[in-house]
């Protein structure tokens, strides 16, 4: 038996798992959220970490391996630390073994990934250093419009004539947004053609990889909003040669820390047969 | 003066014979092209600066150009697609997208304007002047075709001199690299005689071509140097140059300039004869082609002609007296690729554009900067201002590309291109106020 | 009177300048761009006409003895105006806050919201005298920012009190500040005036009330309009009214400063380099594309991010010796990085100093590719507001090119209205040539 | 005297490399009347005749993060890369205003146009575009090859006023043959021991040698050799990886450190060519101009900016660098916007693919400041290799 955590420190929230591996089966004992909204994510790391110790009934010397992931690299109490894109990739084979490309939307970044079958990363991009049509930009956008983040989704679905929305600054978006508004356009249009462009930008970034006809997983915080979800289904049915189907799971912003505990467990095992024993410190 | 050999209304004679006889030309030019396997005919793909047409047509090569396929893509609304297809596999965002275009096109089915499929290329003459992306496009098509290549190398005419050093260089690679291969490849025997006649035929095509741009200098020019202008290089600078057909063009369009000088008009656009001649410009670099209407229209609109351009020599430049000369046969095709305008140094560009707003009376000039084009846009800020000491006359700089739709954003060059207009119109204003 | 209008249609604000047939500025008026443009040029326009008739009265009191005392009384009256604007505002977000009060998310608490938010306007109502009061420091002119920062902390006080989520009274105004902002003004000018003028005159008449009655009878008419900026395409004017906002900035900047050669304009969402000659016509300009990073609106996002004002950013960044180095250009990464560096420690001022000199760096970049800076160089737009900003761009211009003069002008917010009103100035007497001629 | 440490040696060479001012080069040339300085810019330039000629050829690759681009922005568009944008900068700024002479290597069309630019903003120093034959024939690209060598021969020969004799040219050839050979045996450590000799220092020690003098620079990458090999540093986790597209405009250090820090081991890559461009030793008997051109003509290393004429040799040269080395797969690192890279990129990637090897590809700028997508692009890169690899 092997037990192993994964924290994941994003830049909008730190999250962390804690994951039970014996003979293949793996048990999710517990996990654990929290945003960060401006303050230290390295002790808000800890805090989380000490709630799903909590919540899991273990002590941290319990642990056989600490993996972090995302920003995770100088956690000082870790074992090991994975890049995001190996432990979404991993994170959301748990949440659904079938699917086999990921498209992780976090606040700043979004990442498509393709995996193999035993969930080895064989592709992967990420979007450039401009924040246009991140997660960071749609809570500006729907702050703006004074719409409570899990109100967008089903305001988003709701839309029955999208406006065009071009790539646009994810900080000055809000002039055009108010353009909109001025013209009369609803809330839903508006959101709807946000995230049809953001949507169209994160295909394109799927199909760039190659993703033909694999599931596709969305992991991160905005897998949570069924608005977007819906939209990357419209945008990948319009691209020719794409035939994926895109999924989405209520557990998805935990992609990162599922993975990261799963490979450290897995980790854990190989240098185990190895002879090698790294315990958690 | 020769009249017009074909027939139209008399309305129309002026303004459509030589655009009819150019439609024939290139209809013709791409029915060869997608019939050539089933007529047995060799296909060679070159480029158009320092294309070697006259040598080509000694082997009975059909010219195919990939820089004018990506062109007509452009026009054609397809080259967004192709340079989306060729970004999936792998090529960069930032890159030239004529390459894109191509490549793109080639993965989905190399169709060409005429709707038919274009030829795989038996030989790519790899005619490498002043373009560093030449250099790749034909590794990456060679790496596709797996077909012949021949490198021709062009020095960089650095200092503005033309060296022994680099005519000797070029001519042995023309008589060692260039011409077994062709012979190779076509089966035909070289005969010099051929090239001779060729070249005589491209010098009277050429000294025609020379008066039509030099018509700018009319104040009420008859021709849009750049838009019109893209138009009246298509024969010298494609397939034709050699060719009777091209020397007839050039004879008609010749005829419809002076007919247009003789009664006063402006260039025709798309919209008809244009109005009044507000500003005159001179232009440098190329076109959008993906919204090439809509470019024109914001100048013909306003009332700007332009007078001359630097594009229209991208081919080769012959307003400074260079023609091509059947007596110095390898020479003159070596100082040809030598002289094409993107090979010509930084300092003597600028001279060339000072020039141009001097003698062809201009209002100023007009950079168009191409995101794809280093070979063009590097340097074109320094360019503008150095022609603004030089000339007195205010410049501006607008940033769209060739093919790529992507970058072509029409609110932002109206806003430039407005603002420009209005600041000639204020400082004519202002120095008349002044005076 | 003759009046020129020249109104700046800005991506953060909206700029108008009445000029009399002297050239002599007679109003400024500016508003949140963020209502419906229309409405913006309307209110801006309005605003100056505000400013004009307080000029006006100044005019008219001018060589009177009793100047302190006429001092005092306009103070009184210009203080009661924007009083008397600020609670008709009120009045109307008041009315539609309530009226949003419905639907499913309010099934059970749409009593206790309703009396929550009559509490709060209660208080609000309350506040606002005080805060319009001599020597009372506020934030900032606009209705959106004064009523917005105490309806925040008010009715968090208030749904605590009444145990409402927090959340619902901030949605509500959320949804409604939007509706009142593209309502354009109802009352009257003149009736505010009256009202103002009641109010501190209790009623009674006085000299003074008489010569304000003779300075509101002097009727403004609107000779000729040009409109310019960011949103000029879609002002509703026509062609023959607009002109580019680099000629009107170029030229705006001329009649502050003739000698200037080199302009910089940091607005909201564009930042201009333009060049301009010894008679104000632009030489050579640069625009930045549409990216927020080195614009004011980098700031502003800045400010949210901290929690801050946008007056504070400048101060406390001018506090710093060591501005940091900020990696990212990106205004959205830049926030994220400013989480981080704080995070790891470093002083709040450092980093603030650090995105000051980002922008400005920017600035730098269109000013040079715009042609340099030459002498005199004048520095205008809302970012001229901030000294940490004017620091940095100090600091580098010297570097760079020398002893330059350089001018700030505190109304330099209106250059481009006032090259909008000048040309409106020469487009209306170049049309009474024409009809003379 | 004893042998400096390896910290100690790379911290001088921070410092050189940190030196936007070029004091170094600014010392040799004042420490004796009448000597001369020529910048060069990548990839390659034969500095055995600027050697021979008695002066100090000065590499030129940019301004790095550490310069602010003020005056660079008015001469080059956004979507032109960051290298001539310092550089001139460094020009305008009069960083390089004790430069004696400029030359501009034929590499691609943004450095060609530079050459035209520079004549026109200093046209008072000498500044040369030195052309390269793309055709590797003896009789024509050879024989031009001599002829632009020996017009540079001549223009050095003005400028310093004396003769280059050959004598003094196969001195030059031997000097430089020795540096070269330090130069790889410093890259031959690092490729067996990776976790002696980081990338992120061996980077700095080779760039010493683009401002020193040639002498001076051999007797540092000596020292640093032998500090390297007796001292014991902690091995590390890592992969092995070649990175390559970083012919032209160098990337910052702290990319480079990223790339160790998410877990690689740089055991190959592209840096600075020019140390390494001809392979091995250049002969010293005959013609020295003939040696030198048969060198470059049959014996340098293949880049992007480099016309590859036989179709099968295409991308073998990265294929051969990953089986010497050890490699576990191949970063692609390009500045955006270079054209000569990003092009070749993909005829390389599917030289990769057919060999079986791993890569992935990223871009940066000489300036770019946020490493966190680098450092998650290649630590994945990493995880991947290490998760899956048979150990
Ligand atoms: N229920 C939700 N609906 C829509 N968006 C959400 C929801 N929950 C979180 N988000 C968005 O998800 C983003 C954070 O996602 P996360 O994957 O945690 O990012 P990171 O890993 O970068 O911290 C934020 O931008 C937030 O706005
Ligand atoms: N008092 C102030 N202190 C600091 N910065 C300010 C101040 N007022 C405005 N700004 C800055 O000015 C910007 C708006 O400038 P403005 O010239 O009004 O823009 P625009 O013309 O685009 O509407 C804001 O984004 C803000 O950064
Ligand atoms: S870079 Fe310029 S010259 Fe070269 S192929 Fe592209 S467009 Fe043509
Ligand atoms: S456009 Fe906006 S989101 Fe994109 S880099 Fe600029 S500031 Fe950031
Ligand atoms: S980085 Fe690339 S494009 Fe830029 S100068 Fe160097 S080789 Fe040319």
């Amino acid at each position: 038996m092997t037990l192993a955590a994964g924290i994941d420190v994003g830049t909008g929230a730190v999250k962390a798992a804690i994951f039970r591996v014996e003979d293949g089966r793996e048990e999710w004992l517990a996990k654990s959220i929290m945003r960060i909204r401006q303050r230290d994510p390295m002790q808000l790391a800890r805090e989380a970490f000490d709630q799903t110790l909590e919540e899991a009934g273990i002590k941290e010397s319990d642990l056989d391996y600490i993996a972090t992931t995302g920003e995770g690299e100088s956690i000082p109490f870790h074992t090991g630390h994975f890049y995001s894109m190996t432990s979404h990739a991993r994170g959301a084979r748990f949440l659904d073994p079938e699917c086999r490309a990921i498209m992780d939307c976090g606040a700043l970044h979004g990442r498509a990934i393709i995996t193999n079958d035993p969930g080895k990363v064989t592709n992967y991009k990420m979007t450039s250093q401009c924040a246009s049509g991140s997660g960071q930009f749609l809570e500006n956008i729907a702050r703006y419009l004074g719409i409570a983040q899990d109100e967008i989704g089903k305001l988003s679905v709701s839309a029955d004539n999208p406006e065009n929305v071009s790539s646009i600054c994810a900080v000055l978006a809000e002039t055009d947004v108010i353009n909109m508004v001025s013209r009369g356009i609803t809330s839903p249009n508006i959101l709807k053609g946000i995230h049809l462009s953001m949507a169209s930008r994160l295909a394109r970034l799927l199909k760039s990889i190659g993703v033909k006809n694999e599931l596709v997983m969305m992991t991160g915080g905005l897998a949570q909003d069924e608005g977007l979800v819906e939209a990357m289904r419209e945008e990948l049915a319009k691209m020719r040669g794409v035939t994926a189907e895109v999924t989405s799971h209520t557990d998805s912003i935990f992609a990162g820390a599922i993975g990261a505990a799963l490979w450290g467990a897995f980790r854990h095992d190989k240098l185990a047969a190895s002879g090698m024993h790294l315990k958690a410190s | 003066m020769r009249k017009p050999l074909l027939k139209a209304s008399p309305a129309d004679v002026e303004k459509d014979a030589s655009m009819i006889k150019q439609k024939q030309m290139m209809t013709a030019h791409y029915d060869r092209l997608t019939n050539a396997k089933e007529n047995g005919d060799k296909v060679a793909s070159t480029f158009v600066p320092g294309n070697l047409n006259e040598l080509l047509m000694c082997f009975d090569l059909v010219n195919n150009l990939p820089e004018v396929n990506a062109i007509q893509s452009g026009l054609r609304k397809q080259s967004g697609a192709y340079i989306m297809e060729a970004e999936r596999a792998g090529h960069s965002e930032d890159v030239c997208t004529y390459v894109k275009s191509d490549i793109g096109m080639m993965m989905k089915g190399n169709i060409g304007p005429n709707g038919k499929k274009l030829p795989d290329p038996d030989v790519l003459l790899l005619s490498y002047t002043g373009c560093f992306t030449f250099l790749k496009w034909f590794e990456l098509l060679r790496e596709q075709y797996k077909c012949p290549t021949i490198f021709l190398q062009t020095p960089y005419v650095a200092d503005g001199k033309v060296t022994p050093n680099m005519i000797q260089y070029m001519v042995k690679q023309l008589k060692e690299n260039v011409i077994p291969v062709l012979e190779e490849v076509s089966g035909v025997k070289f005969d010099i005689d051929r090239l001779r006649e060729y070249l005589g035929k491209s010098a009277k095509a050429e000294d025609d071509l020379v008066y039509i741009l030099q018509s700018g200098k009319h104040v009420r020019s008859p021709i849009d140097a750049y838009f019109g202008g893209i138009y009246y290089i298509g024969p010298i600078f494609g397939a034709f140059r050699g060719t009777d057909d091209a020397i007839d063009y050039y004879r008609f369009l010749r005829d419809e300039v002076d007919d247009r000088m003789l009664k006063g008009l402006g260039p025709v656009t798309p919209d008809g004869p244009m109005g009044e001649e507000k500003y005159r410009l001179v232009v440098e670099g190329p076109p959008n082609y993906t919204s090439f209407r809509q470019f024109w229209k914001m100048f013909y609109e306003e009332g700007a002609t332009v007078v001359a351009s630097s594009y229209t020599k991208v081919g080769g430049t012959y307003d400074y007296g260079f023609r091509h000369d059947p007596d110095r046969p390898l020479e003159t095709l070596a100082e040809y690729c030598l002289g094409v305008y993107t090979n010509r140094s930084l300092p003597s560009r600028i001279d060339m554009l000072s020039d141009y707003i001097n003698e062809y009376q201009a209002d100023g000039l007009l950079i168009n900067s191409i995101k794809s084009c280093n070979s063009f846009s590097a340097g074109q800020l320094l360019i503008m201002r150095e022609v603004e000491k030089r000339t007195g006359k205010p410049a501006a700089f607008i940033e769209t590309d060739l093919v790529d739709p992507r970058y072509f954003s029409a609110a932002n060059v109206k806003n430039r291109l407005e603002s420009y207009f209005q600041m000639v119109e204020q400082k004519r204003s202002g120095a008349g106020a002044a005076a | 009177m003759k009046t020129f209008v020249g109104i700046d249609l800005g991506s953060t604000t909206t700029k108008a300048v009445l000029m009399d047939e002297n050239e002599e500025i007679l109003g400024r008026g500016i508003t949140n761009s963020r209502s419906n443009y229309d409405t913006a040029c309307r209110v801006a326009q309005q605003e100056a006409m505000v400013d004009a008739r307080f000029n006006l009265f100044r005019r008219e009191f001018d060589g009177d003895e009793n100047t302190a005392e006429a001092e005092a009384f306009l103070g009184d009256l210009e203080r009661s105006f924007r009083l008397e604007q600020f609670l008709e505002q009120l009045g109307d977000l008041e009315e539609t806050c309530i009226s949003q009060v419905k639907g499913e998310r309010f099934e059970k608490i749409e009593d206790g919201v309703k009396q929550a938010l009559a509490e709060v306007f209660k208080r609000l109502r309350g506040e606002a005298p005080p805060m319009f009061a001599p020597e009372s420091d506020r934030k900032s002119d606009f209705f959106r920012d004064i009523a917005g920062s105490r309806y925040l902390s008010i009715s968090e006080e208030v749904a605590r009190e009444a145990e409402l989520p927090y959340d619902m009274l901030l949605n509500v105004y959320d949804k409604s500040i939007i509706a009142v902002e593209n309502r354009p003004p109802k009352g009257t000018l003149s009736e505010n005036f009256k009202r103002a003028l009641d109010r501190i005159s209790k009623g009674e008449a006085s000299d003074f009330s008489g010569r304000v009655d003779r300075a509101l009878g002097i009727e403004l008419e609107e000779t000729y309009l040009v409109g310019t900026g960011y949103g000029r395409v879609t002002l509703p004017f026509s062609k023959e009214h607009i002109r580019s906002e680099i000629l009107c900035h170029g030229l705006g900047a001329h009649m502050m400063y003739p000698h200037t050669r080199t302009v910089l304009d940091i607005g909201g969402q564009d930042t201009k380099g333009i060049q301009v000659d010894a008679s104000g016509i632009v030489e050579n300009f640069q625009m930045n594309d549409r990216c927020a990073a080195g614009c004011g609106r980098y700031l502003g996002y800045i400010a949210d991010e901290m929690n801050m004002g946008l007056h504070e950013l400048g101060p406390l960044a001018m506090k710093s010796a060591k501005p940091a180095r900020i990696n990212s250009t990106c205004t959205v990464f830049a926030g994220a990085e400013l989480r981080d560096r704080l995070a790891l420690g470093e002083k709040r001022e450092d980093i603030l100093a650090g995105l000051h000199r980002a922008i400005i760096l920017r600035a730098m970049s269109i000013l040079s590719r715009s042609g340099g800076v030459e002498d005199q160089f004048t520095f205008t737009g809302g970012v001229a507001k901030n000294e940490a900003a004017v620091r940095e761009l100090k600091k580098l211009v010297f570097e760079n090119y020398g002893e330059v003069q350089i001018n700030i002008d505190p109304d330099s917010i209106y250059t481009g209205a006032l090259g909008g009103a000048e040309f409106a100035r020469r487009a209306a007497s170049g049309r009474m040539e024409g009809i003379d001629a | 005297m004893t042998n400096p440490t390896t910290s100690e040696i790379v911290a001088r060479c921070q410092e050189l490399y940190e030196d936007l001012n070029f004091t170094t080069a600014r010392e040799w040339k004042a420490a004796e009347a009448g000597r001369k300085v020529i910048g060069y810019l990548p990839v390659y330039i034969p500095r055995e005749i600027i050697h021979a000629a008695g002066m100090l050829p000065l590499g030129i690759m940019g301004g790095g993060d550490n310069l602010e681009v003020i005056h660079g922005d008015a001469y080059y568009q956004s979507y032109i890369c960051r290298i001539p944008r310092s550089t001139v900068e460094l020009g305008v700024t009069g960083r390089l205003d004790f430069v004696d002479g400029m030359l501009f290597p034929s590499i691609c069309d943004v450095i060609r146009n530079l050459s035209g630019m520079w004549k026109m903003l200093f046209p008072e120093v000498y500044s040369k575009y030195f052309d390269v034959p793309q055709t590797y024939q003896d009789e024509i690209g050879g024989t031009f090859y001599m002829g632009e060598m020996n017009e540079f021969r001549a223009d050095l020969e003005k400028i310093s006023g004396r003769k280059i004799t050959d004598e003094a040219l196969r001195n030059s050839i031997e000097v430089y043959n020795e540096n070269r050979q330090l130069v790889n045996e410093l890259y031959t450590l690092r490729a067996q021991k990776p976790w002696l000799a980081p990338a992120s220092e061996a980077y700095l020690v080779v760039r010493a040698g683009l401002v020193l003098p040639v002498e001076e620079h051999s007797v540092l990458l000596r020292q640093y050799i032998d500090a390297a090999q007796s001292e014991s540093r902690p091995i590390k986790d890592n992969s092995r990886v070649v990175v390559t597209g970083m012919f032209c405009e160098q990337p910052p250090l702290n990319l480079i450190k990223s790339l160790e820090l998410s877990g690689c081991f740089v055991v190959d890559d592209d840096f600075m060519l020019v140390s390494r461009w001809l392979i091995g030793d250049v002969p010293l008997e005959g013609d020295p101009i003939y040696n030198l051109s048969q060198a470059f003509l049959h014996h340098s290393m293949s880049t992007a900016a480099k016309y590859e004429p036989n179709e099968e040799e295409k991308g073998q040269f990265l294929v051969r660098a990953v089986k010497e080395t050890g490699a576990e797969g191949v970063i692609f690192a390009s500045t955006s916007f270079c054209d000569p890279a990003l092009l070749d990129r993909p005829m390389l990637q599917n030289v990769l693919k057919a060999a079986g090897i791993p890569f992935i590809a990223f871009k940066y700028a000489e300036n770019s400041g946020q490493m966190q997508p680098i450092r998650e692009q290649a630590g994945t890169f990493v995880d991947s290799i290490k998760l899956w690899s048979a150990a």
